[in-house]
């Protein structure tokens, strides 16, 4: 188990993307910034992220069969989705700039625009 | 060399490894920051010859060779100075920021066959990649100095980066495209031959996209006429105003960097790479896998190729800069979106198609196939890849890893394994 | 042998050798438990770029300052390309790169730009708020390592980078061709009837095997991408017009 | 909501959409920002100091600020004979200092009824135009600076040298001349100057196709000035604008022709077309590159423009100048004496000075020192205009603007 001496393997990986993820949980949970929290999510799709890759690589398990496409490919299609998620987040964002003179969203609390 | 220090040495594996990368990245930063020092004298007496004068004439010799080395001096002895209310921890790592992004670049850029940091089989797409990282470093600089100039450069650093960025890939793709291969290494041996294999010569549409790749990378690089972060007569310095001394040369060395590794990329994306325009190597019955003294000789002087046509590519944008004045924000834009990304996207389309129905090119029409060789292999190839089969993981079947890459990529793993 | 190595030794090491020793620095060379001979570098990266990983990610958490986030946000995100790299995923490391890093560029742009005004630089978290998140964090962190160690295939240690003969396996074209819709590694036999055929365009076979290729999603993808492109331009658009209700009622 | 200042009046903006009623507020809120623009930096041509209200890269308002270079030059003349006072104002227009000298000179003169000899009048006209086409160089040249080339500066620069070189034999300067002077010239040209003067004018001629080639006519020069800081005509008059800045913007007036008497009778029978835009063609004296179709009249290109009609024009007086001067036989006479009494009185006379017209006022008691003496600063008027021009311009426009209106800080300052 000892990442220095032994390979690598999927567990390694695991344990970096439950880092990650709960590192994004808690800064969606406890950032006020909007952006902070959209700073969260990246970080959780980003955990996410590194188990497909952890799954489906060859190099980290002899038994990565047909993930060794499937994980890199979910991979992609996380980070183009993440990409488009933040451009409409940023929008979003800008919006509620504009009516509320912040980015704090505890302020962000009535419905109407 | 790892393994001559294994085996012969007896070190632990991590420790010749560690010997050997510290090495190759001692060469590659050799590569950058002498090469600075050689392009800033460059500039210097490029700049002053078009200018009517004489430039450095003193420092060291009669050309004033070592002007780089007393200004690189200097600049160590200068006062770092941050300013009041910068942002100390971003102020003083930007500058680092923006050098490692530059250097590792370099990494993937192969100088020769195999004079390459590290083969990447994304080798193309890791160099942009980590060449649009440079930017960050940029805005940190303009964020962290507390200025307005700062930031006025480090906004526009921001948006003409991120836009270029776009026609910038487009362009780089027609070579991958052509290719096959996102490997550096392959694509320019895709174009070994005479100097009519150069993509630049396949077909119009990569003619045209060479240049309008060629202004962009300029672009990317932040070199006048679209040099706007730094716009001295608008801000200041830009983005660089509040630093002197060390980083500011940092920034520097990361700029010259730039210009040479986009340079280095155009030749080995269009230019034919390390081949030069005449195949003298084969032509004489070299190649490189004929011997150890041999090949490394026909390699030295590949990566003397390649650095020939890098160099010339940084004289030009010197030869630019030092003629056209600078472009505004807005102007800068509109090249970006209404004129390179169209016509790149229309180029793309074009050496698509070109390759598609004229895989022999115009020649190849007539029967003579000894133009656009690769463009046929590689269609070929990718014909034959879906029959491959996939890795022996999964199926009962002995399958080799060769099977699964189309051809032209099996070759040269092939011989790279045997050697 | 000499000189065709020079340049090019790191062929055994996983394809971040360089990348990593310029990153991280050989900072994990210290580790005195295990004997230094049996050290072996594809752990050593992996866990230069796990603790830049984690660390600058608890520092995204930690920090107040939105640029100082930004920033640190893209050291993790750039530490787990690393990772991506040292896992053979070089094409999704590569594409980490480029979009992810460089759409958190925008953020940070965005960042600056929001919070050029001194009270937005820094929103504080309360303290009540913090105390509270480190206790969901700490046991969202045990469930998850939890589980992460309960199934014992992923306990097995993977394969040392070397052992795959020096030769790092091309990932990008299986995952192209994925994109479009061809598994190579689908062993369904209409695929060999094509080669044979030699002029199938390969796509007809995905569906006969059981492994389906990635066409539609990345299709769905592709318009995915561009609503969203038209919905965020909608959003930030530049302008809001008065309906002619209102305008009405403004002349009168 | 209420609607981010300045931002609606921009020329950038000046977009028929925006008066369009149903637009009540711009959605991206945006904050405006002061930038202090000099006194020390690149492109203030000296200590001037701009501050920017900016929003974004968009300018909404510019306003000058000035007095970084004051050196009371107006209060010491009234402690120093007429004759004293010529040093001081080369220190005016550093750049034309002879212009300077002759303005001075002409006024101070009138105010004496005193008439210089026929070879001291040709003499002046000689020195005076090749210090208008020095002036014109730097401003040229400067001018590419400002819009980041920097070559064309170091070409005209070379060419000022070599003028430099001429004006250095003839007087011993090569900045602050003092060499006209009130009542003639402090020197007669030494022996071979003349030769000299063709040579250079001969060399100098082709280079201008050079200028005009680098910058003139060069693609991106002309997306940078065409149409930018468009000053409309009734507006350069009403702001009191002269020089090349009035007649880039179509108005037909040249102090050397059109101006008092005593001025105008030193440029007597000499050929000169002013250089000015007049049913919409320029002088057609000498082939010049065709105006680019995007210029407007009164923008940055024309008055840049007109900088380099000029030059040629001046090469032409030059010309014409020797001819005269070496036709001319009898003595060039001596200036009036350091103490020379002025009558009771006072006069005020205006030159075409290189950056425009420049009005010296001299008020007299009987002594030879001056009760008063005044300058009216031709580039103090023409900066005058900058915050209506730069009103909606980007921040790389602001450069391009002041340098086109080629203000000289130790003129407007004084």
């Amino acid at each position: 188990m000892n990442p220095l001496v032994d390979p690598v393997g999927v567990v390694h990986y695991l344990v970096v993307g439950a880092v990650l993820f709960t590192a994004g949980i808690v800064c969606m949970a406890v950032k006020r910034n909007a952006l902070g929290v959209l700073m969260g999510i990246e970080l959780v799709l980003n955990g996410a992220n590194v188990n497909f890759v952890a799954f489906g690589s060859p190099v980290l398990r002899a038994d990565a069969g047909p993930l060794a496409i499937d994980g890199p490919v979910i991979a992609l299609f996380v980070i183009v989705l993440a990409a488009a998620e933040a451009a409409v987040a940023l929008a979003i964002t800008l919006n509620f700039y504009n009516n509320h003179s912040t980015v704090d969203v505890d302020r962000a609390d009535e419905l109407k625009g | 060399m790892a393994s001559f220090l294994i085996n012969t040495l007896g070190l632990p594996a991590w420790l010749a490894w560690t010997i050997t990368a510290t090495v190759s990245a001692a060469l590659i930063l050799n590569v950058m920051a002498v090469g600075a020092l050689v392009f800033i004298w460059a500039e210097r007496k490029i700049a002053a010859r078009i200018q009517d004068r004489l430039g450095p004439t003193r420092t060291g010799g009669k050309f004033g060779w070592l002007q780089s080395v007393a200004d690189g001096i200097k600049l160590l002895a200068k006062e770092d100075l941050m300013p009041e209310g910068a942002d100390g921890l971003l102020f003083r790592i930007a500058p680092y920021v923006s050098f490692c992004a530059s250097f590792a670049a370099f990494i993937a850029l192969p100088f020769a066959f195999d004079f390459v940091g590290q083969r990447l089989n994304v080798g193309v797409f890791y160099v942009v990649a980590v060449l649009g990282l440079e930017v960050f470093g940029v805005i940190l600089a303009g964020y962290a100095s507390a200025s307005k100039w700062s930031l006025f450069g480090a906004m526009r650093e921001a948006a003409q980066v991120v836009s270029y960025e776009v026609p910038l890939g487009m362009c780089v793709v027609v070579p991958v495209m052509l290719a096959g291969s996102m490997d550096l290494v392959t694509i320019a041996e895709k174009q070994a031959g005479w100097f009519t294999n150069w993509y630049l010569f396949h077909d119009p549409f990569t003619f045209v996209i060479f240049w309008v790749y060629f202004t962009c990378a300029v672009a990317s690089v932040n070199r006048a006429p679209f040099d706007l972060a730094e716009a001295e007569s608008e801000l200041v310095a830009g983005f660089h105003t509040e630093y002197s001394g060390l980083r500011w040369s940092f920034f520097f060395m990361a700029e010259y960097g730039s210009m040479f590794l986009v340079s280095a990329l155009a030749s080995v994306l269009f230019l034919g790479g390390w081949n030069g325009p005449v195949p003298i190597a084969s032509l004489l019955g070299l190649s490189e896998g004929t011997g150890d003294t041999a090949g490394y000789l026909v390699r030295l002087v590949g990566c003397l190729n390649l650095i020939l046509k890098s160099t010339l590519g940084v004289v030009v944008m010197m030869w630019v800069r030092w003629t056209l004045p600078r472009l505004r924000i807005d102007q800068v834009m509109t090249t970006c979106l209404k004129y390179c990304t169209p016509i790149a996207a229309v180029m793309f389309a074009g050496a698509m198609l070109w390759s598609f129905f004229l895989p022999g090119g115009l020649v190849g029409i007539a029967g003579r196939r000894i133009l656009s060789r690769p463009a046929g292999e590689i269609r070929e190839g990718w014909l034959k890849g879906p029959g491959g089969r996939g890795r022996d993981v999964v199926s009962s079947r002995p399958i080799t890893e060769a099977a699964m890459m189309p051809a032209p990529l099996h070759s040269d793993d092939g011989r790279r394994v045997s050697r | 042998m000499m000189p065709s190595t020079l340049l090019g030794p790191a062929s055994l090491l996983g394809p971040t050798s360089l990348l990593g020793f310029v990153a991280g620095g050989g900072t994990a060379c210290g580790f005195a438990m295990v004997p230094l001979a049996a050290v072996n570098w594809h752990g050593l990266f992996f866990l230069a770029f796990a603790v830049v990983a984690c660390v600058m990610a608890v520092a995204v958490v930690l920090a107040d300052n939105v640029v100082r986030m930004a920033f640190y946000l893209v050291l993790s995100l750039g530490a787990t390309a690393g990772l991506f790299f040292l896992a053979g995923a070089e094409f999704v490391g590569a594409m980490q790169l480029m979009i992810y890093v460089g759409g958190t560029l925008v953020l940070l742009v965005f960042g600056v730009m929001l919070t050029a005004q001194a009270p937005f630089v820094s929103i504080k978290t309360a303290t009540g708020d913090r105390v509270l998140a480190g206790i969901v964090a700490a046991s969202l962190l045990a469930v998850l390592l939890q589980a992460a160690f309960s199934v014992h295939a992923w306990r097995e240690p993977g394969r040392f980078p070397g052992d795959t003969g020096g030769v790092v396996e091309p990932m990008s074209t299986p995952l192209g061709m994925a994109l479009v819709g061809v598994r190579v590694d689908d062993p369904s036999p209409g695929l060999a009837q094509e080669n044979g055929g030699g002029n199938g365009d390969g796509s007809g076979g995905a569906a006969a095997g059981g492994r389906s290729g990635y066409l539609l999603p990345f299709e769905i993808v592709s318009v995915h991408l561009l609503v969203v492109l038209v919905g965020a331009a909608y959003l930030a658009r530049a302008k809001r017009r008065r309906s002619s209700r209102e305008l009405s009622e403004a002349a009168r | 909501m209420d609607e981010p200042g300045g931002i609606s009046r921009g020329s950038l903006l000046e977009d028929p959409r925006l008066d369009d009623q149903r637009i009540i507020e711009f959605d991206v809120r945006t904050d405006e920002m002061l930038v202090n623009m000099g006194p020390q930096h690149p492109s203030t041509h000296g200590v001037l100091r701009l501050v920017l209200r900016t929003d974004g890269e968009i300018v909404s308002e510019v306003e000058p600020h000035i007095g970084y270079l004051h050196r009371c030059a107006e209060k010491i003349g009234e402690n120093l004979t007429h004759r004293q006072w010529i040093p001081y104002t080369d220190r005016m227009d550093y750049l034309a200092a002879m212009n300077m000298n002759l303005g001075w000179a002409l006024a101070v003169e009138k105010l004496m009824r005193h008439r210089v000899s026929e070879r001291a009048r040709h003499l002046r006209v000689l020195i005076a135009e090749l210090g208008r086409i020095s002036s014109h160089l730097v401003g040229m040249g400067a001018y590419g600076l400002d819009l980041g080339t920097f070559s064309p500066f170091l070409y005209a620069f070379r060419e000022r040298e070599k003028i430099l070189d001429l004006f250095e034999e003839a007087c011993g300067a090569r900045l602050t001349y003092s060499y006209i002077t009130v009542g003639g010239l402090t020197a007669d040209l030494p022996p071979g100057w003349l030769l000299k003067c063709e040579q250079f004018l001969d060399q100098f001629e082709p280079v201008i196709q050079e200028y005009h080639a680098l910058l003139t006519t060069n693609a991106i020069f002309v997306k940078r000035t065409a149409g930018i800081g468009v000053l409309p005509r009734e507006m350069a008059i009403d702001y009191g604008c002269s020089g090349p800045v009035l007649r880039g913007s179509g108005v037909d007036q040249d102090m050397r022709r059109d101006g008092e008497s005593i001025y105008t009778a030193m440029y007597d029978g000499y050929a000169f077309e002013v250089a000015v835009m007049k049913n919409g063609h320029y002088p057609r004296d000498h082939a010049y590159p065709p105006v680019p179709s995007d210029a407007v009249l009164g923008d940055c290109w024309h008055r840049f423009f007109v900088r380099m009609l000029e030059v040629v024009q001046s090469m032409d007086l030059v010309r014409q100048a020797i001819d005269r001067y070496s036709a001319c036989k009898e003595p060039l006479g001596e200036p009036l004496k350091l103490t020379e009494k002025m009558p009771a009185g006072d006069a005020y006379l205006e030159t075409e000075c290189p950056k425009g017209q420049m009005g010296f006022y001299v008020v007299s008691d009987g002594t030879a020192i001056p009760w008063r003496a005044r300058a009216r600063s031709s580039s103090f008027s023409n900066l005058s205009v900058l915050s209506e021009l730069c009103r909606g311009c980007l921040i790389a426009d602001v450069p391009a603007i002041v340098g086109s209106l080629d203000i000289v800080m130790g003129e407007i300052d004084r």
